[in-house]
């Protein structure tokens, strides 16, 4: 009887909380940077490196520079567990802070905040993820997807394939085998995949894993066998990638023909493998280490004084590492942009939708980020195109650590920009009335 | 003692069993039991545990399925029946064991017996109003009816689970007179019950078969409760039937004292 | 209103001018069937009209005595007022009586017919059927198990009604021949029979003319301002005088609703429901209430407990000023207020006596306590004094004047006289004609001059001006200085206080008043506790001299309380002592019953008396006691004896002046 | 036509012609099947002795494989990690005995249900926040798993045996021989199938409900640290691992939640079944039909045998 | 305390037959509909609404769902989520296929697409019973699950996979889409919310909701009363479909905006199945308080660390929730295993026979 009361007392006491909450946080002085980070859940395994070098880079400005161009950055993470509902609440919290960009990190975050951004002013930043066609600007002003697209990537990897084989005609007759993870993101490169396998006379075989089946791909991989295709392109996410890899191991598939996009190449994908997993590939945007300086910075301002969540220093530098860190150096860029077109130190939302807009990252831009080389330049992010296709660069496993093995690989424009602006235009018919785009584009960019 | 009015003996057959053989695997429950139920009688079947009496009651009504035989309800003959199709046809059914739905109070257990009688729409019901309504009043109207002549009117709302064994008995039985039943299968009404209980009972059994001209079939273990009550006896032992007849007749039976009496003593 | 008794003299008559008047209104309900079954007033007409042309058709006659057996139900109520439209006259029996009883009563009053509510009662009259040649035919109401019967002349209610409908019908005039026979009764018409069962021999036939009923009610209702929208629920017998005016009479009169229980253990929760206004109940049911509150107040958690007991204190202190209507502070308004909230309404409605605006208690005294208790919660909790001989109404208190020990002032129209011996005389318009077929005893009781003999000794309070009940008057004895010697009423005063369980108070023919004390071993062990007071038994714990000094004090209190009261002032204890032992019905020393059994403590305590009147300051005493496994054995204790102040009567006299 | 091809012939004419897939896919069935069974018996013992059907077992999985990883990573030496991994499991089990199962002796199985819930809960959190997020290698080498894989070529292909499917194999038979003998043997045991049929039967064998209890959980984290291992080693350490034993649900309805041969005939069926579905009839509707064909499996055996693989018809009683 | 029952009789079967017969009761609904329909809409932050109050309610229609089928029926499922999946899907399918209907039309009749699902997966409820059914659920939660991701005519050949809601008007004010504000579409969750639960509690009241706990506590004797074992649980099935399609239309409509195949996986059974739970079986109130609970815990635990100026990293605050979460549930199934319903039952009861403790 007592413990009942006192759970009733407690229950009262949780209602007077809910009631408290709702009262937001006072607002510092700043501009508000807030990072949908997850730590936690089935995805944490990749969610984590990433987080850590978002939030380290930025972390770095504020405590190397004292933020951008004077002002202080303020950010905070919060946790979606890659669950689109937290991340929609999350989104609904942060919203009242008034932030000057948005990072969903997950595909199914950003695909519900897309038609939110119009209305709340607040520009989404999914960087080579989330919804290709909103590389389409004049449709989706708000939402900004660089530094390429999901179709880009594949292109670039028949391109590599192209150059393998010695021309893409030689694919004729072939199979190619296209493992993805079963949900929107696995799907996206279909259409196009089914497109190459139209143009080059390739037969294209699909073998989807569920989410239940990530660790379970056993069945599937004898399909491959079976099947013997000449390449195997993966789509992978978390847990299915290490295991795809070991079960490609397991029947024998030359790895060296296994070539992941660029969220199926982290250090933590390929290391279950081992020595087993040599030869497998990946595309990446990216570079990788630890050497250049803007990361020696971060560790000295940032790990090495302990303000970082990284477990062991080792883990900086990482693929997925560095993969934050160009995150963050887009939305640094754009706001750093957004500070210079305005002329405002404390910009805004709409400020930094403009910021992005004129985003541009020369070779010598990146020298000076202390980041040479560190990714191709970015150079096409227009008004209209809110993607660039920029190039990507192929790396292998050699057993223990990724090695870059191509050039930079630029995407096949031609053949993405129609089916990406028809695509966009297929989801503004099912989603009318879509708003006009209303914003002005900025000439002097 | 009861003595059966010529009017009872002489009447018509309300059901008839004959020739039925149950068994569960190699187990042999019943083996060849006929006898009949007479219209207005009360018709007690008595016989030493596992005798294969509630596997009786469960064949009649249709919860078993008996390997041979043939049963006549009401002249209609079957050799298998759902049990929905006995409760349709009118036979209800009280338990050995409590088979209350013990989450619900009194009245709604009573209530839930006249779900046949109910046919109001699945609209109606979401609505409840107009004829559901109607028709919810109707039956509480008779339900009430039940719950006096039960005398629980003091328990309606309580929720069963927690009333006395005794009060839980004359709840079920209330279940089974909510569906108006022709033939009444009491299992064991007085089993557990203590003297002043066991008399209120057999007065509702009495008033019952009195009141609604129910005829009734019951099993029960109390042999002067039996011969008080019953018109007829019929009487099982190792599934066999072993005697038929009055109260008087069975008593003097060689069989049964053997088998049945000459175990007591 | 007020002219309603002036024209409608009789219940029937009464009954058509309230279908009349207020045709619409609820004039009874019964919970039955899970629900509250109503009945207007037009349609009571029109169901007794139905059961009184019936009975009529099968042969009532005016002047015919009929039972009318059973519980509270509204068919009952009818089958009275039926017969009464016909002239005869209803004799409402006990429905506990034993067979035997239900003979005397029905072969005494000559009943022709009998309505009965069930089978249960149906068979104690067919039990004894053949010694009542006089009753012809049975009427039931509820017809379980009574379809087996021979129904030669047993016949429901039902049916009844339905052969009157059919004579209705049948016959266009019926109607208004009924309602001449109505018009034919008159107020100096015998209109009922009540049993009072005596405590000795057999029970007497009181009997009512409808003036005697029907005037007591419409003073009643004056008294207290009932109007038709009262509420009452009928649940105390029939047979009783009490439920005939309040449930039947009053409602009548006044056109108010009576509702009858669904059974007999529901009534607190059909109360609840109903939400009485007008009350009425024996001090038992008010002690129950307050017991079982106490009761599970001790299992409610200790937070809740002791504002349930602040709260309650601060009723007694402020409650019944304010209730009264006195003068009281802002503060304690205000913390009663809050007290109203937290326990008093809440308490009210778990009594279902939210909306109660007059609440009587009577037939016995109640205890102080009790009384202050159901008046601090705002509850106007009345006490009255009444007889069957009276049709009820001889004292009661009027709103404002409540106190524990007094009965209250004459009810309107009602002379009192305190005769010479003390025995209480009164004369109105409610006393009775006589006792049925018993002159002898009607002359015993009633002058030929209208006074009654209530048989109680009692004297009017000086201070008050209310009448006080001491005892019987036949217990009540003299001190040989010719005072006033009443020993209940002092053992009462002193059983009042939690601490005293038991007392026993001699005097009569004596010098002084003694009295033994039975301590409360619960009580007085609880404050043993808290005091330190260290005790191995009970024989202990009662010769302790601090508990002796406690006795004291309460004896003390007693003694000044009678000095005020100035008739019994020379009747105070002058010296006591305390029992070594609990008085013990299974040593014959209490009844069953728990009262006192005054001989023959006197008898087994001789020595004690003895030295209580001898002036010694000690006595020895070996008694007899029976364990409780039957075993017997002696206990032997040498007792105090203690002397107590006397309260100097004339001062106390001066200030009661 | 085409479909009715593809469906009925298709499948059994590749069988035909790839004999050495054929074998591969039951060799692969087999191995999930063992493993399957595996994490089925750890339900099957919780739910025998206790009547609590333990969705926590899938976080155990992760638990104990967690555990002994991060053991490891402090330094521990492997073989000390796995022991020290035993005695967490026993303290889980004590834990778990102590402030759940106690407390809520003789609730309803629902309730009960409802606790692993929040058991599983309580250790996602304490895990995430113990152990880190991160995905982690299992440590098979130091265990002495074996890697690498024998081929032999047979049947006009090859068949690849994983040496460390071997070793799960095998260690997962002994581990399951090891159990069945445990209940059938010893006097623990049978207390354990007597408290199954009564609680006071038990008491009579003279070993407390509450003791049984930390032992059939203990022996469910005992089957939680193998299972973590084998399926670890085939993949990596990670809290995803949990849902693998929704994978063994469609065991418990096809084998019955109390039988012990149920659990390993029941994973040996669906293991197979899932992967010649998936192998053969999957491509039909695009793969990746593994995740509820398992099910489908069990209910359709369901519809023709209720009382499930083992159980006897069961007679109602009224 | 605040309970005065005196006075309040019944002289009609009608009137005894209200769902809330207690005079205070009705009162205490009226002004929570009043605060709820005419105070929050006015009063609340976006946050609050969108983030608590919408989902809230919906998950509260889905909980009803479920518990008419596992607390009224006695049907363990653990397929909730795909039914409110196919409810969502259908709605969009609907949505359009005739985007000229008003968009409450296919709201409501998605219910449907999902009824007829749910007594499909009900069917092996005949046969089986406990446990094994509750896994059987599970084949509809993963088959369903599979059909979302798999049948891209479902999402109308949407390359992301995704449902995307069309902006639609409610007598020209948005009620769907991005335009629509929170509050627009907090009312009509409320309106549909309030009425399907009224709708709800006419049925658990009447002949069927009787129907349901017959077979529920004792289906042998249910049967031998004449109640038709398959047709109630089948109804059973449909009804806790329906409720749980509508709940999962409003879900992608009302609340997300855009969903995935994931937001109707196994995880939504589970947490419908917890609010139940912890909410209470057999009890409509209970299934809001279950939603309350297991919502709005979270959010609190998660915001009081930041509110309180506690300096905790999101993912410690996260890992502490799950396990204060799931200890919770524990101490919660301890304390009242019948769950929150029954606290409040209790506190009510002490309410009503106040100042008393029985």
């Amino acid at each position: 009887m007592r413990a009942k009361q006192l759970v009733l007392c407690a229950m009262a006491a949780a209602t007077l909380g809910m009631g408290i909450l709702a009262v937001p946080a006072a607002a510092e002085e700043g501009i508000y940077v807030p990072l949908l980070t997850y730590r936690t859940g089935p995805f944490a395994g990749s969610g984590i490196p990433i987080a850590n070098g978002m939030h380290d880079y930025l972390t770095m400005l504020n405590e190397r520079d004292g933020g951008i161009g004077g002002a202080k950055l303020i950010i905070e993470e919060c946790e979606t567990g890659y669950d689109t509902k937290k991340g929609v609440e999350c989104y609904e919290q942060i919203k009242s802070k008034h932030p000057v960009v948005v990072n969903p990190y997950s595909t199914g975050i950003t695909l519900q905040l897309i038609p939110k951004a119009a209305v709340d002013k607040i520009p989404i930043l999914s960087m080579a993820y989330g919804l290709s066609a909103s590389a389409d600007g004049n449709t989706f002003p708000w939402i900004f997807n660089p530094p390429a697209t999901y179709w880009d990537g594949l292109s670039m990897i028949f391109k590599y394939i192209g150059d393998k084989e010695g021309g893409l005609d030689k694919l004729k007759g072939k199979t190619i085998g296209y493992i993805f993870f079963d949900g929107g993101y696995g799907r996206e490169p279909i259409p196009l995949l089914e497109q190459f396998a139209k143009d080059y006379g390739f037969t294209a075989k699909q073998y989807p894993v569920p989410a239940a089946e990530m660790q379970n791909q056993s069945g599937l991989w004898l399909n491959v066998r079976r099947d013997r295709p000449a390449w195997m392109i993966m789509w992978g996410w978390g847990a299915m990638n290490p295991t795809a890899i070991k079960e490609a191991a397991k029947i024998n598939y030359p790895l060296d023909h296994f070539i992941g996009v660029w969220w199926s190449g982290s250090d933590d994908d390929a290391r279950p493998a081992g020595h087993d997993g040599k030869g497998y590939l990946a595309l990446n945007l990216n570079g990788l280490g630890a050497s250049y300086p803007a990361i020696q910075e971060i560790m000295k301002y940032v790990v090495d004084k302990g303000k970082s969540q990284v477990d062991s220093k080792d883990r900086v530098g990482e693929n997925f590492y560095d993969r934050g860190v160009y995150n963050s150096v887009l939305v640094a860029e754009a706001i750093r942009n957004a500070q210079h077109i305005t002329g405002k130190k404390e910009v805004t939302g709409e400020d930094v939708r403009r910021g992005f807009e004129a985003l541009k990252i020369s070779e010598a831009r990146w020298k000076e980020l202390g980041l040479p080389d560190f990714a191709a330049p970015i150079d096409k992010v227009s008004c209209s195109d809110h993607n660039g296709h920029h190039s990507a660069y192929m790396q292998q496993w050699d057993g223990t650590k990724w090695v870059k093995v191509s050039d930079w690989i630029a995407p096949m424009k031609d053949k993405v920009r129609p089916l990406l602006e028809e695509a966009a235009k297929d989801y503004v018919a099912k989603n009318q009335p879509w708003p006009a785009r209303t914003e002005p584009c900025d000439k002097s960019s | 003692m009861r003595a059966p009015s010529s009017e009872v003996l002489a009447g018509q057959v309300l059901l008839s069993v004959e020739n039925v053989s149950l068994s569960f695997g190699g187990v042999k429950a019943i083996r060849d039991v006929s006898f009949d139920i007479r219209k207005g009688e009360i018709r007690a079947i008595i016989g030493p545990n596992g005798a294969g009496k509630t596997s009786l009651l469960n064949v009649i009504n249709g919860f078993y399925q008996p390997q041979e035989g043939r049963i006549t309800f009401r002249g209609e003959t079957r050799e298998k029946m759902r049990p929905y199709a006995a409760a349709r046809g009118g036979i209800a059914r009280t338990f050995q064991n409590v088979a209350l739905f013990k989450g619900m109070s009194a009245l709604d257990n009573i209530m839930t017996g006249r779900s046949l009688k109910m046919n109001r729409g699945f609209v109606w019901q979401l609505l409840r109003h107009g004829p559901a309504l109607a028709e919810e009043v109707e039956h509480r109207r008779r339900v009430e009816e039940i719950i006096d002549f039960l005398e629980i009117n003091a328990i309606r709302r309580v929720q069963v689970g927690r009333l006395p064994y005794g009060l839980q008995k004359r709840v079920e039985l209330g279940r089974a007179l909510a569906m108006e039943p022709d033939l009444l299968l009491l299992d064991e009404p007085m089993a557990g019950m203590n003297l002043e209980e066991k008399e209120d009972m057999s007065r509702f059994v009495l008033d019952v078969n009195n009141h609604y001209g129910t005829t009734i079939a019951l099993i029960e273990h109390d042999m002067g409760v039996v011969m008080d009550l019953s018109n007829r006896v019929l009487v099982l032992d190792y599934g066999r039937k072993i005697a038929d007849g009055t109260p008087d007749e069975v008593k003097a039976d060689r069989n049964v004292i053997d088998a049945y009496l000459g175990v007591a003593h | 209103m007020a002219d309603g008794t002036a024209e409608a003299d009789t219940f029937p008559k009464l009954l058509i001018r309230n279908a009349q008047v207020r045709g619409l209104r609820p004039a009874i309900r019964h919970k039955d069937f899970g629900i509250w079954q109503t009945w207007t007033w037009a349609q009571v007409l029109d169901e007794v009209l139905a059961f009184s042309v019936g009975l009529d058709e099968l042969g009532l006659r005016r002047g015919d005595k009929f039972a009318v057996i059973g519980a509270n139900r509204p068919r009952l109520y009818w089958a009275m007022c039926a017969g009464q439209a016909l002239g005869a006259v209803p004799v409402p029996v006990y429905a506990d009586s034993v067979a035997d009883e239900m003979a005397y009563v029905l072969d005494h009053a000559e009943a022709t017919l009998a309505v009965v509510e069930d089978q249960e009662q149906f068979d104690k009259v067919l039990a004894v059927s053949e010694r009542l040649p006089k009753l012809l035919q049975v009427f039931y109401d509820e017809p379980r198990g009574l379809r087996d019967y021979d129904h030669a002349r047993l016949k429901s209610i039902d049916e009844v009604q339905r052969i009157g409908r059919q004579a209705l019908a049948a016959d266009a005039g019926r109607r208004a021949r009924w309602q001449q026979s109505v018009a034919q009764g008159k107020g100096s018409d015998l209109s009922v029979m009540l049993y009072t069962s005596g405590t000795t021999g057999r029970a007497k036939g009181v009997m009512l003319t409808y003036d005697n009923v029907l005037i007591s009610a419409q003073n009643g209702n004056t008294y207290d301002r009932l109007g038709e929208s009262e509420e009452v629920i009928a649940y105390l017998p029939l047979a009783w005088i009490g439920d005939h005016i309040f449930s039947y009479a009053q409602s009548y009169v006044a056109g108010y609703c009576v509702n009858c229980p669904e059974t007999g253990e529901t009534v607190v929760e059909d109360r609840r429901e109903i939400g009485t206004t007008y009350a009425f109940a024996p001090p038992r049911v008010y002690e129950n209430l307050l017991t079982t509150t106490m009761v599970r107040m001790e299992d409610a958690s200790a937070i809740k407990r002791r504002m349930f007991h602040y709260f309650i204190g601060v009723a007694r202190r402020w409650g019944e000023k304010i209730l009264n209507g006195e003068k009281v502070p802002l503060h304690a308004r205000l913390l009663y207020g809050l007290g109203d909230f937290l326990v008093y309404a809440p308490l009210k409605n778990r009594f279902g006596l939210s909306r109660i605006r007059v609440s009587y208690t009577a037939g016995e005294a109640i205890g102080p306590e009790i009384f202050s208790f159901f008046r601090a919660l705002g509850i106007n909790l009345k006490q009255l004094y009444g007889q069957t001989e009276a049709s009820v109404y001889i004292a009661a208190q009027p709103d404002g004047e409540s106190f524990p020990d007094t009965v209250g002032k004459p009810n309107q129209d009602v002379e009192i006289r305190i005769a010479e011996n003390g025995e209480v005389l009164f004369r109105s318009p409610g006393v009775f004609v006589g006792y049925y077929k018993d002159p002898e005893k009607t002359a015993e009781t009633k002058t030929p001059d209208g006074w009654v003999h209530t048989g109680d000794a009692g004297f009017i309070d000086p201070k008050t001006g209310h009448l006080k009940i001491i005892d019987r008057a036949k217990d009540v004895g003299r001190l040989i200085d010719g005072t006033l010697f009443a020993p209940k009423y002092i053992e009462n005063k002193l059983k009042f206080f939690p601490n005293i369980r038991e007392a026993v108070a001699f005097g009569d023919k004596r010098d002084f008043v003694t009295a033994m004390i039975n301590i409360d071993i619960v009580a007085v062990g609880s404050w043993a506790e808290r005091n330190n007071v260290v005790y191995g038994s009970y024989q202990e714990l009662a010769a302790n001299p601090r508990v002796y000094e406690m006795i004291e004090r309460h004896i003390e209190e007693v003694n000044r309380a009678l000095v005020e009261e100035g008739v019994m002032a020379g009747a105070q204890i002058k010296r006591f002592l305390v029992l070594h032992k609990e008085l013990d019905a299974d040593d014959g020393e209490l009844t069953r019953t728990m009262k006192v059994r005054r001989g023959l403590i006197g008898e087994r305590y001789a020595p004690l008396i003895k030295a209580l009147y001898e002036g010694a300051t000690e006595a020895a005493i070996a008694t007899e006691v029976t364990f409780e496994d039957g075993r017997k054995g002696t206990i032997s204790a040498r007792l105090k004896i203690r002397d107590v102040k006397v309260a100097p009567v004339a001062a106390a006299l001066e200030k009661a002046a | 036509m085409d479909l009715l091809y593809q469906i009925f012939i298709d499948p059994f004419v590749q069988m035909g012609t790839a004999p050495d897939l054929l074998v591969q896919t039951l060799w692969e069935g087999l191995v999930g099947g063992v493993l399957y069974s595996l994490i089925a018996l750890g339900f099957v013992l919780i739910f025998k002795a206790s009547g609590v059907f333990n969705f926590a077992q899938g976080i155990m999985v992760v638990f104990a494989a967690m555990s002994l990883v991060s053991l490891y990573g402090l330094g521990i030496p492997a073989f000390v990690a796995l022991a020290l991994t035993f005695a967490i499991m026993l303290a889980l089990a004590w834990g778990v005995e102590r402030l759940v199962l106690r407390p809520l002796v003789n609730q309803p199985d629902i309730i009960l249900f409802m606790a692993t819930f929040g058991l599983t809960y309580f250790l996602i959190g304490f895990g995430e926040l113990v152990f880190g997020g991160e995905p982690k290698v299992m440590i098979a080498d130091q265990l002495f798993l074996p890697r690498g894989a024998y081929d032999i070529k047979m049947l006009g292909g090859f068949v690849s045996l994983q040496k460390i499917d071997i070793a799960a194999t095998v260690i997962a038979s002994l581990m399951v021989a090891a159990l069945a003998v445990f209940f059938q043997k010893t006097r623990i045991g049978r207390a354990l199938r007597a408290v199954a049929d009564s609680h006071r039967a038990a008491l009579s064998v003279g070993i407390s409900l509450e003791q049984i209890w930390v032992i059939v959980w203990f022996a469910a984290g005992i089957v939680a640290i193998v299972t973590g291992i084998m399926w670890g080693a085939r993949s990596q350490v990670e809290f995803s691992l949990q849902i693998i034993a929704l994978k063994a649900l469609p065991v418990l309805i096809l084998g019955g939640f109390t039988s012990i041969p149920g659990a390993i005939v029941g994973g040996v069926i669906i293991g197979v079944g899932e992967k010649l579905g998936e192998f053969y009839w999957g491509p039909l509707l695009g793969s990746g039909i593994e995740s509820w064909l398992a099910y489908m499996i069990a209910l359709a055996f369901l519809l023709f045998r209720p009382q499930g693989l083992f159980g006897e018809k069961i007679i109602e009683r009224v | 305390m605040l309970y005065r029952e005196v006075g309040q009789y019944k002289t009609t079967y009608e009137a005894d037959h209200a769902i809330f017969p207690l005079l205070q009761d009705r009162i205490g609904i009226a002004v929570i509909l009043a605060i709820a329909f005419l105070f929050v809409p006015f009063t609340a932050s976006d946050f609050v609404v969108n983030s608590m109050l919408i989902p809230i309610l919906i998950f509260a229609l889905a909980a009803i769902g479920l518990n008419l089928l596992t607390g009224y029926a006695g049907l363990i499922s653990l397929g909730t989520g795909g039914f409110m999946g196919v409810g969502a899907y259908g709605c969009y399918k609907l949505a359009t296929a005739f985007p000229q209907v008003n968009i409450l039309v296919p709201i409501l009749l998605s219910g449907f697409f999902s009824a007829a699902v749910g007594v499909v997966f009900g069917l092996p409820s005949l046969r089986i019973k406990g446990f094994y059914l509750a896994v059987a659920t599970l084949a509809s939660q993963f088959f369903l699950s599979w059909c979302f991701v798999r049948v891209p005519w479902l999402v109308n050949y949407n390359v992301s996979g995704a449902i995307e809601v069309p902006t639609r008007t409610f007598f020209g004010i948005p009620i769907t889409g991005p335009n629509a504000t929170a509050t627009t579409r907090y009312l009509v969750v409320l309106a549909v919310v309030v009425a399907m639960t009224w709708l709800a509690s006419n049925l658990v009241h009447g002949r069927i909701g009787r129907m349901w706990m017959a077979v529920r506590d004792m289906d042998i004797a249910a049967e031998l009363i004449g109640i038709r074992l398959y047709r109630t649980k089948l109804l059973a099935f449909a009804v806790s479909s329906f409720y749980a399609g509508v709940a999962g239309a409003m879900l992608v409509f009302l609340w997300l905006g855009a969903s995935e195949a994931d937001s109707f996986d196994i995880n939504a059974s589970f947490l419908v199945l917890f609010m139940v739970i912890i909410g209470g079986l057999g009890s409509l109130l209970g299934s809001y308080l279950g939603s309350v609970l297991i919502l709005g815990l979270p959010i609190v635990l998660r915001t009081l660390p930041g509110s309180l100026g506690v300096p905790l990293n999101s993912a410690t605050v996260e890992h502490l929730q799950f396990m204060i979460v799931g200890a919770l549930i524990i101490l919660f199934l301890i304390v009242e295993p019948n769950g929150l319903a029954r606290l409040w039952q209790i506190g009510k009861q002490k309410l009503r026979v106040w100042p008393f403790p029985y």
